[in-house]
């Protein structure tokens, strides 16, 4: 009988064994895939690998969630996606170097007019896609065109706001240089380092409505980046080969002859899979996970500063909250450096405005009069009217109504709910009543960026600006009827600076601007913004030449390189 | 046989002295299960009150359970003691009981050794859960200092160390019994209400209305229920009340089927049949004659139920879906998870202790359906 | 018998459509929907609007459930966004996986808990008799995740990389990393492996109910009249106790089959979560989470399916075992 | 006078429960000699049953146990105590057995088939194919029509008698030196119980076998036994011919059994059941066991009884009884 099991769960297993690699049906991968199998078998006919150590092998990726989209840029996607976007799979027109500066990439160069308002790109000759088609400037103007639909829905058409959005905005004026019109203003390169050249041979038939949803995204991905796809089998992995004929200039074939990301949708698998070596590398590790990796001999700690911060946006609309004070007072009782040094293990800077440290316009804005001081906090908030008049502990104003605030985060994130926690323990301190509420981070979304209900008090989230910095959706008072307003937030002086901002093309300009913008926005106070996190990364020490900055972990990955010894 | 004999020798003269001590006279006697029971309870109650004399005051004063959770102590004490002395020295004592469906079930039940000390576990959980502000050794929501006190191991200030917060694990696993043993009791008693109602007006009324409801039954019972529980709480607001409910609503169903069997197959016997040639109302003869005879199977499923609705809010809080705001054992394991290698005491404590509350049901709840089962009965 | 089930067959159809309504009403009545979790920096109301036009978010609720269920009964289930497929392709790929996990672990469930309970009825009342008992309701007691952190404490983690010991088993996932350039034999195992850990901790559960059914079963069936006979025959003890007397108690165990269905899918939500198990459990919550309907909608409609066709197996079973079953 | 068959000598076979000790059997002797019938009749509860299962040890110990002292010998050989496999090597070989309910002694969920070849193969080593050409012949010889047909048959798609048959049939299959038949007609229609009656007493002389018949009616013993032990209370309480036991009941408690039958002979007497009941295995009566029920019960009954020979095959245990019969041959 246990003979029998055995033979039947073998049957099963086997049955089950072809799904590893979901093959699609669809006819346009049925008639993409096989030109990408003809262009591999070339292209690895027409560069031999090169007779290095460093060549072979696969690297392992363990990631929280799915490649949302998959390798479609307009498709609605998370960071993990645009980063394969713009490093493994496809390439973007420009790439930053590790000072943040533009450097070529797939444009091998650009001009830019005297008065700021043409760019030329000139692209590489070298670049094709991965069934062979060459990358011209028809798929960069392909790609513009695509992305200034709004049928298309492509998530963040601000990146766009000061191009020329008509029919001449763009012109190809040879098959590898394609120039485009737009007004001055800051970081106009920024956009063509995030969003990644999408190919018009293969998508240049598909309406616009369809785009998002085109098997192209996760079925069958064509690609031009230094990675080709191989499989996908959905919720569980991603499979790229190297490809052969990715540019000299750029490094030529990538080292390794297979990537893969897996994933895992739970950070404590991640860590056990980080641990017993069935994955190089772990990305987002939690800063309580922090010290087994460093303790761990095989494996290699990094952390890195990002763009993102995490804050408690005040709806200012509330009655206990319109009044400034009571939200400086609200920063001024937390202890932040002590969350910090407890929740995030120390890897965190404590933020004072969206500026991020590593950020060229960042200039140690300190906000000194918003460090911990409970006396100071409940001195503002006496000041501000708010006196526990009753004795119960809580703070009322004169007409009776309590300080007391709901603060919401979403299900399943621990690092949100220790802030609601914490913050219910410290403000408890200084006669503020915090009730911590857990949502559904779908329903959270909702109740918040509704312009009708906005139906929270405060809410713990995060924010990952750009390179280009821009709060222009969080903080200016013309669009507060746009989803991300969520303090309501209606001060003519940050208006005032926010628009200086988005036309101010030299950047000490820029930086003067944001340090008289941060001062003003630390009166008005509309976040208590928490902290900068860095980003915590397990690899395994086998896997070389590994670097991680504020672009993203996948930022050098294909001169990622095997230890020979331990392939 | 020769417990009778002990009980009539105590009557006889050594009881006055014994008795003293609540639950001694029963021990002797060989009835260890209740003796064990008061002894524990009386002394158990005694070392808290003489521990905490100084604090009364304030647990007196602190929210509506402080006075509750005093008033059970005192009265547990009086009662433990009338108890056993009217056991050891009233007339007739614990015999009187012993006739009847009830009374054999009784005793078959007190000779299932596991099962008893299952019921010990569970009124010694339901009593700590009620007299929590006595015994808690601080503020559950009592954060540390982040810098020091957090993830501090066992040690005598933190019997069972403190978590990322530098809150003590002890005291938020005594709070957190509140939350399981409310959830799992009150959820059931939702379920066991509507189950019977709607089984027993099932299985009487017959035809469409039976035929419609089973099938609205059937639908609930054959889909996951987790997954059922997933879909409805993950997209509202988690408060215990929410979380109470749905687990009562999906969990009904269970039970309808089984009071419906019991009903189909009483409402041709012949007391039933009785009833409704003497002309009693439909209403009258469920709720008086076919409910109380159908719930025998509902006690075994309902105490079984208990221990599987603890399971399940546990399963929900490791999905990050259970109660909010207070700590329930599900949602310290499935929080304490994370830190199992660096803060064992955080997931493992809480584990266990759903672990011997849901044995200690299943313990009761198989002893009860031993007991209740003539059938198996010996 | 085909009949039969056939009709059983058709008369499931209104319970897993009542199902998916009840769903599709109640994650209709959630705040939020599946464009407010798109938002991100930059992005406008304008633009979160033309994104609802095309989903056909714009639509009053009925329009959009009468739609559903058109589409549905034409087999049609509609795109996920969340994962950028056809519902269907993602219910192929993650169905198979939650089927091979769920059905291996059930009849590991069912083989030990047969087993275990027939040792346990023909060694009534022994030490080991009892001393399972406990174990099994030990575990039967154990919320699944915890026993399998436990698990994973000490058959991966310390197991490698402290005790060192030469067998271990994968945390997480469902297949290794070099999975497609092994041999046919090699796959197999290296899908074993990964699937040993998952596997226990679905099955654990569902023994200790199975060999306490099983043991109750037994008892009753050795106590009648044709166990007398096939002894008086001269059967041997193993004769009497795994062809006579086990073929019976198997029927009433039977029946849990499908009883245990609905149980077994609930714990692969929870287990395919803890082992990252890529299957329908963990599908269904993110679809949820990301308030993808039409994901939601399939993939509890396929749940409801996988209940009924578990059921009718059980039926057919039954019948296999019992030759007094015949289905009209 | 034949052989000796089976010979049980102060059986005691005690049920050790919660409850206390049932002696079920306490001290039970009687022969079987070759090619008789023997009928063992009493109340439900006398240990008839007991006493035939304790033959082929097939009661399940613990909870009873056979007490020292105990003999059965089987053509000389002892059986308890006996290696289990010596006994499984006996069982629906030598010593076959048929029950009280055909309808729950067969297993459900085998065909007929199956379970008449499985004895065939066991004991007498056929392969397949010839067991089941045997097992339809021995189907045709205890009276079902079409047996090959019948092969492929399920238990609950026969009527009672025809499970009875299908029992002989499987008790015969290795034709038997003993057949304990343990109630076989009870469970049936009277006209059924004759057939099956019928058959056994037919098959008996043709295989030539011992028949140990264990019936609590006295009609059936008298339709089909050579001789016959009365049990009561776990007692042999009377043995002898069956016409000696017909025409002079000893015991009290035979006559009362004789005084329950309805007889044709004479219609008009009213029958009389032996008030009372058996009492508990757990607690038999001190002295005589049948005192309380005893309509001649008197001083010199609370002394426990002993079974008194009266001649050759008589027996009884009943000291009036015994005293008047010895007497009574004294005297004359």
């Amino acid at each position: 009988m246990k003979k029998e099991l055995a033979v039947l769960v073998a049957v099963l297993v086997s049955a089950c064994g072809g799904d590893a690699r979901v093959t699609s049906n669809d006819p346009f991968c049925q008639r993409v895939l096989p030109t990408v199998e003809a262009f591999l078998g070339q292209a690895r006919a027409a560069n031999p690998v090169p007779n290095d150590e460093r060549y072979g092998g696969t690297v392992v990726m363990g990631g929280i969630g799915e490649l949302r989209g998959g390798m479609n840029p307009v498709a609605p996607i998370d960071h993990s996606a645009i980063q394969h976007h713009q490093f493994v799979n496809l390439m973007t027109l420009i790439d930053y170097d590790e000072n943040f500066d533009a450097r070529p990439y797939l444009a091998e160069s650009w001009d830019v007019s005297e008065d700021q308002s043409e760019i030329t790109f000139h692209l590489r000759r070298d670049v094709v896609w991965h069934d062979g088609e060459q990358t011209d400037a028809h798929d960069v103007a392909f790609t513009y065109r695509t992305v200034m639909n709004p049928a298309v829905g492509f998530g963040n058409p601000a990146y766009w706001d000061h191009y020329d959005k008509s029919a001449e905005g763009i012109e190809v004026i040879d098959d590898f240089t394609v120039r485009m019109r737009l007004r001055p203003h800051a970081e106009f390169l920024d956009p063509w380092r995030s969003v990644a050249i999408l190919p018009e041979h293969l998508l240049g038939d598909v309406p616009a409505q369809e785009l998002a949803e085109h098997p192209f995204g996760t079925q069958c991905p064509v690609g031009n980046g230094p990675f080709v796809f191989d499989s996908h089998s959905p919720s569980e992995r991603w499979v790229f080969v190297a490809n052969p004929a990715f540019p000299q200039g750029l490094g030529g074939r990538p080292f390794y002859d297979r990537y893969i990301f897996r994933v895992i949708p739970d950070q404590t698998a991640l860590l056990t899979e980080l641990m017993t070596e069935s994955i190089d590398a772990y990305i987002t590790v939690r800063p309580n996970q922090a010290q087994q990796i460093i303790d761990n001999p095989n494996v290699d700690f990094l952390n890195f500063r990002f763009r993102n911060f995490v804050m408690v946006a005040w709806n200012a609309r509330r009655p206990q909250l319109a009044d400034p004070r009571v939200r400086r007072a609200i920063t001024m009782a937390t202890n932040r450096e002590e969350i910090v040094q407890a929740i995030q293990g120390g890897y965190a800077v404590v933020a004072n405005s969206s500026v991020p440290p590593f950020h060229w316009a960042y200039r140690g804005f300190g906000a000194e009069d918003m460090a911990y001081n409970a006396a100071s906090a409940a001195a503002l908030l006496d000041e501000a009217g708010w006196i526990d008049r009753d004795g119960d502990g809580v703070r009322e104003n004169a007409d009776g109504l309590p300080l007391a605030v709901s603060i919401k985060y979403n299900t399943g994130n621990q690092e949100r709910q220790d802030i609601a926690e914490i913050l219910q323990a410290q403000l408890g301190g200084v006669g503020i009543r915090v009730t911590p509420e857990v949502v559904d981070f779908g329903a959270l979304l909702g109740q918040i960026s509704d312009p009708d209900s906005r139906d929270f008090d405060g809410v713990v989230m995060g924010w990952v600006p750009e390179f280009k910095l821009d709060d222009m959706d969080l903080f200016h008072s013309a669009r507060t009827n746009e989803p991300n307003a969520w303090t309501g937030t209606d001060n003519p002086e940050i208006d005032r600076l926010l628009e200086a901002l988005s036309f101010s093309v030299d950047r000490d300009e820029t930086a003067r601007l944001w340090a008289e913008y941060e001062v003003v926005l630390n009166e008005e106070h509309p976040f208590t913004f928490f902290y900068f996190p860095d980003r915590l990364t397990g690899v395994n020490k086998r896997v070389r030449g590994v670097h991680m900055d504020a672009r993203g972990e996948w930022t050098n990955l294909k001169d990622w390189y095997l230890d020979p010894e331990r392939r | 046989m020769s417990e009778d004999g002990a009980v009539h020798g105590l009557r006889r003269g050594g009881a006055p002295l014994t008795a003293i001590l609540p639950g001694a006279p029963q021990l002797l006697a060989g009835r260890w299960g209740a003796g064990t029971v008061a002894l524990l309870v009386w002394l158990g109650s005694w070392w808290v009150l003489i521990a905490r004399r100084h604090s009364l005051a304030d647990v007196w004063a602190a929210g509506w359970d402080g006075p509750l959770a005093i008033t059970t102590l005192l009265g547990a004490l009086v009662s433990c003691w009338v108890w056993s002395l009217r056991d050891t020295l009233g007339p007739g004592g614990h015999r009187d009981v012993s006739v009847g469906q009830w009374g054999l079930a009784c005793r078959a039940f007190s000779k299932n050794r596991t099962a008893v000390v299952g019921l010990i576990v569970i009124v010694g959980l339901y009593y700590v859960a009620l007299i929590t502000p006595l015994v808690t050794p601080a503020d559950p929501s009592a954060q540390g200092n982040l810098l020091t006190e957090r993830f501090l191991p066992l040690s005598a200030a933190h019997r069972l160390g403190t978590d990322q917060y530098g809150r003590d694990v002890l005291a938020r696993l005594l709070y957190g019994a509140r939350i399981s043993l409310t959830i799992g009791f009150v959820a059931v008693g939702i379920s066991v209400s509507i189950g019977t109602l709607v089984g027993a007006t099932a299985g009487y009324l017959g035809g469409i209305a039976d035929a419609v409801i089973m099938r609205f039954v059937d639908m609930i019972i054959s889909f996951p229920r987790l997954i059922l529980l997933v879909t409805i709480v993950a997209v509202f607001d988690r408060s215990i009340f929410l979380i109470v409910v749905v687990l009562g609503l999906t969990l009904w169903p269970g039970t309808a089927r089984i009071v419906r069997g019991e009903v189909l197959s009483l409402r041709e016997r012949e007391f039933v049949q009785a009833a409704r040639a003497l002309g009693y109302s439909t209403r009258r003869i469920i709720l008086r004659h076919i409910i109380p005879n159908a719930l025998a199977p509902v006690i075994v499923a309902a105490t079984l139920g208990i221990g599987n609705t603890i399971v399940l809010e546990a399963g929900l809080s490791f999905l990050g879906l259970g109660v909010a705001g207070t700590p329930s054992w599900g949602s310290m394991v499935a929080e304490g998870r994370g830190d199992l290698l660096n803060a064992w005491w955080l997931a493992t404590f809480p584990g266990l202790a759903i672990v011997f509350t849901v044995l200690s049901f299943n313990l009761v709840g198989d002893g009860l359906r031993d007991a209740l089962d003539p059938r198996l009965r010996t | 018998m085909v009949k039969y089930l056939l009709y059983r067959l058709v008369a499931a159809v209104p319970l897993v459509l009542g199902i998916s309504t009840i769903i599709f009403f109640v994650m209709s009545a959630a705040p939020g929907d599946m464009v407010d979790i798109m938002i991100r920096p930059g992005m406008t109301a304008e633009v979160a609007e033309q994104l609802r036009a095309n989903h056909g978010l714009g639509q009053p609720i009925v329009v959009r459930y009468v739609r559903w269920m058109v589409d549905t009964l034409r087999g049609d289930f509609g795109y996920s966004v969340l994962h950028g497929r056809p519902v269907l392709d993602i219910i192929r790929s993650h169905l198979p996986r939650t089927l091979i996990l769920s059905l291996t672990a059930l009849a590991v469930a069912f083989f030990s808990g047969i087993v275990l309970g027939t040792i346990q009825a023909i060694r009534q009342y022994s030490w080991l008799d009892s001393g399972l008992s406990v174990v099994l309701l030990f575990f039967y007691s154990m919320p699944s995740f915890w026993l399998a952190y436990m698990l994973i404490l000490t058959f991966s983690l310390f197991a490698r990389n402290v005790w060192e010991w030469p067998m271990w088993f994968p945390a997480a996932g469902m297949l290794g990393t070099d999975h497609e350039g092994l041999s046919f034999v090699a796959r197999v195992a290296d899908r074993m492996r990964f699937m040993v850990l998952p596997t226990l901790s679905l099955s654990l559960v569902l023994t200790a109910g199975i060999a306490r059914y099983m043991r109750g079963s037994m008892l009753e069936v050795v106590r009648q009249d044709f166990v007398r006979t096939a002894r008086a025959k001269g059967l041997p003890e193993r004769a009497v106790v795994f062809k006579h007397a086990l073929r019976n108690a198997l029927l009433p165990v039977i029946t849990l089959l499908g009883l245990y269905i609905p149980v077994l899918f609930s714990g692969t939500v929870i287990i395919e979560k803890v082992f990252a198990w890529p299957g329908m459990g963990t599908l269904l919550i993110q679809a949820i989470e990301a308030r993808d309907y039409m994901l939601v909608m399939g993939a509890s409609f396929f749940f409801a399916l996988m209940v009924i066709v578990g059921n009718l197996i059980a039926d057919v079973l039954y019948a296999v075992v019992d030759p007094r079953i015949r289905y009209e | 006078m034949s052989e000796i068959l089976l010979s049980i000598k102060d059986l005691r076979t005690w049920f050790f429960t919660d409850q206390g000790v049932a002696k079920a059997v306490d001290g039970v002797s009687f022969e079987v000699r070759e090619g008789e019938t023997l009928g063992v009749v009493g109340e439900s509860g006398c240990g008839k049953t007991v006493t035939s299962l304790s033959v082929l040890g097939l009661l399940p110990q613990p909870p009873a146990r056979i007490m020292d002292g105990s003999s059965i010998l089987f053509e000389g050989e002892e059986l308890i105590g006996a290696d289990e496999r010596r006994l499984r090597g006996l069982r629906g070989n030598e010593i076959s057995m048929i029950f009280q309910e055909p309808m729950s002694s067969l297993n459900p969920v085998f065909s007929i088939g199956d379970q008449i070849i499985e004895v065939l193969r066991l004991h007498r080593g056929l392969d397949r194919k010839d067991a089941r050409v045997e097992a339809a012949r021995l189907l045709q010889e205890v009276g079902m029509a079409e047996p090959d047909r019948r092969l492929d048959d399920y238990p609950h798609q026969l009527s009672g008698g025809m499970r009875q048959r299908v029992m002989i049939a499987m008790a015969l299959s290795c034709e038997p030196k003993l057949l304990i038949a343990d109630e076989p007609t009870t469970a049936l229609d009277v006209t059924i119980q004759a057939q099956i009656l019928e058959l056994l007493a037919d098959l008996r002389g043709r295989y030539g076998m011992s028949v140990l018949l264990i019936t609590h009616d006295l009609g059936v013993v008298a339709e089909v036994c050579d001789r016959v032990v009365v049990m009561y209370a776990g007692q042999v309480v009377e043995t002898g011919d069956v016409e000696e036991i017909f025409a002079d009941p000893q015991h009290p408690y035979t006559r009362g059994l004789l005084r329950s039958l309805p007889s044709l002979d004479v219609p008009e007497r009213r029958l009389s059941p032996i008030p009372g009941m058996v009492p508990s295995p757990i607690d038999w009566p001190q002295g005589c066991r049948f005192r309380d029920r005893c309509d001649s019960a008197g001083d010199g009954c609370e002394a426990e009884q002993s079974l008194v020979h009266l001649g050759d095959h008589r027996a009884v245990r009943c000291w009036k009884a015994a005293a008047e019969s010895l007497g009574g041959a004294a005297g004359s």
